[in-house]
């Protein structure tokens, strides 16, 4: 069956089989090319010689291949009884081993030829310094004519104060000046934030709260008045308002 | 190794290559292949007009793309624009002062108005060039254009909210309609 | 725009991307100029022979460098890639049984797939999951990616060699689809 020579060389490639079935593989690649016509009794001798070779040489052997060997010596039983006798189930196991050593050595002639292929990377390189494109956009325009004014004022606002060293006194901004504010400004008939129709004021915090203050108040009477509508969809909410339409009644 | 295979190797270095490459790293991976001057020579000249140009830096020499063809490249971004802080309130001097010159706004705005913020205006076509003003370096006006009024709603520029429209408010302008915080 | 100026923009989008892009993608940014199937097959013959070389793939379009300077170019990236062995032996196996459970693979192979096998495939973005085997434990079926295709330079899996061309016809599993190597 196998040399002694034989034996030498696969139990230096010990490591190099990934399981019993890797090896068998190997040990049924040197008996024949075919793997669809492999000796099962002599696939079955050759790997009980290497497992033998390999206890002599103290390797530590995973139990699987224990387990192979147990399975391969009862296979060898069956299948060596007289013809007349041998049974299918045996043969049926021999074939489905010849074809799962077939399965892998395709996979293996597979992973070959990856691993020959150019990979990218390797043989094959992309664009070492890709460019970023750069972005256009084409998204429609959003602004508004309030905003356009408020800029407006405030820049107005900041010469002025720039140009007139007196300081002026603060005062809040009027109810009557917010109600005219509010009732020139309020066109459409959308809801609309209350606080989009803030008139210009000062940046501070409390010029702000007053006109705010104002602005409600204006809104309430020209909702009075029946001119707009005013709506707080929830509580603390925002506070939203519209001209009411001609002709509707409050 | 012929001309031509000198110029592959090189074309395909330069092409993998992270970081632009000098003449001699260059040189070094052609080895007695080729001369690395010429053949960056003769490699530039075949992709003189392409969409890719061969172009020597003071980092070396490297493939870009064409610059002329930023435009037709650049990825196409749908969303909503704002403009800027510094686009809103230049186009806001230009609605208020037309016509107006950029000195004029940087004056009114305390900042230099940059090329972008007018380019920004510009391409929205909400502002457009009026003339020069016959002073010496003749400098270019700027005014509103009918798409400005079409796009705030407005039938004409008397229709923009005035400062004085608030009564004796904080910020009313001083005298009559022609209010001039800048002073000038 | 000329069919030269069409060409050219293409050149230029390829050149700018280290990943394939698909036509769809460049008919986009193509627009009315020109065809973009058209316009990339004049580019391919262009650039046959160069250093650098125009490929199709299920993955799209790129410009990669040409195989047979690999040794030249081998200098340029420091970090080689590298598959183990059980790797490429895993990957083959979901090349041509896809989609396919990882008891599927290691029927074939006879040993444990281990997490790092498929982290390392994983990792390359060559394989992916394809939803799960309706049995029980819905076991996750394993399939390749296109960039499988770009990285071993592959058109599509029908470039894959016939496995019966190994010299055996048994594990002829794509196509036959559900054969079972186990023998199960």
């Amino acid at each position: 069956m196998v040399s002694g020579g034989d034996e030498e060389v696969l139990v230096v490639e010990v490591a190099g089989f990934s399981g019993p079935l890797d090896l068998l593989l190997d040990l049924a690649r040197r008996q024949r090319v075919d793997l669809a016509r492999i000796d099962m009794v002599e696939l079955a001798d050759r790997y009980l010689a290497w497992l033998e070779g390999a206890r002599r040489r103290r390797l530590a052997l995973a139990a699987e291949y224990l387990v192979t060997a147990a399975w391969l010596l009862y296979l060898k039983s069956r299948l060596l009884l007289p013809a007349a006798a041998v049974d299918a189930e045996a043969e049926a196991e021999a074939v489905g081993l010849r074809r799962r050593l077939a399965a892998l050595d395709a996979a293996r002639r597979a992973a070959d030829w990856l691993r020959d292929r150019p990979w990218l990377g390797r043989e094959r390189h992309p664009r070492g310094r890709p460019e970023r494109l750069p972005m256009r956009r084409t998204g429609p325009l959003r602004v508004d004519l309030a905003e356009l004014v408020r800029a407006w004022f405030a820049l107005a606002a900041r010469a002025e104060r720039a140009r007139v060293v007196t300081l002026v006194p603060r005062r809040p901004l009027s109810a009557e000046e917010a109600l005219s504010w509010l009732a020139r400004r309020l066109t459409g008939h959308d809801w609309r934030d209350l606080r989009a129709f803030l008139p210009p004021v000062a940046e501070d915090p409390l010029a702000r709260r007053a006109a705010l203050a104002a602005t409600l108040v204006a809104g309430l009477e020209l909702a009075r008045r029946g001119e707009i509508e005013l709506r707080q969809p929830r509580p603390f909410g925002p506070v939203l308002v519209r001209r009411r339409r001609r002709g509707e009644r409050p | 190794m012929s001309g031509e295979e000198a110029e592959r190797l090189v074309e395909a270095l330069l092409f993998a290559s992270a970081e632009p490459l000098t003449e001699a790293r260059i040189q070094e991976v052609l080895g007695a292949r080729g001369e690395a001057r010429a053949v960056l020579a003769r490699l530039r000249t075949r992709y003189a007009g392409r969409g890719v140009v061969l172009e020597e830096s003071a980092a070396g020499w490297a493939f870009r793309t064409a610059p002329d063809l930023a435009p037709a490249l650049a990825r196409l971004d749908p969303r909503p624009r704002r403009l800027s802080r510094a686009a809103l309130e230049t186009l806001a001097v230009i609605a208020y002062k037309q016509p107006v010159t950029r000195a004029e706004i940087e004056a009114v705005r305390g900042v230099a108005v940059s090329r972008g913020v007018l380019d920004q205006l510009l391409e929205h076509g909400l502002v457009a060039p009026r003339g020069h003003r016959e002073v010496p370096g003749r400098p270019v006006l700027w005014g509103t254009t009918p798409k400005f009024l079409d796009f705030f709603g407005l039938a004409s520029l008397d229709d923009l909210p005035r400062l004085d429209e608030f009564g004796d408010g904080l910020f009313a302008a001083r005298g009559g309609g022609t209010e001039d915080p800048s002073g000038a």
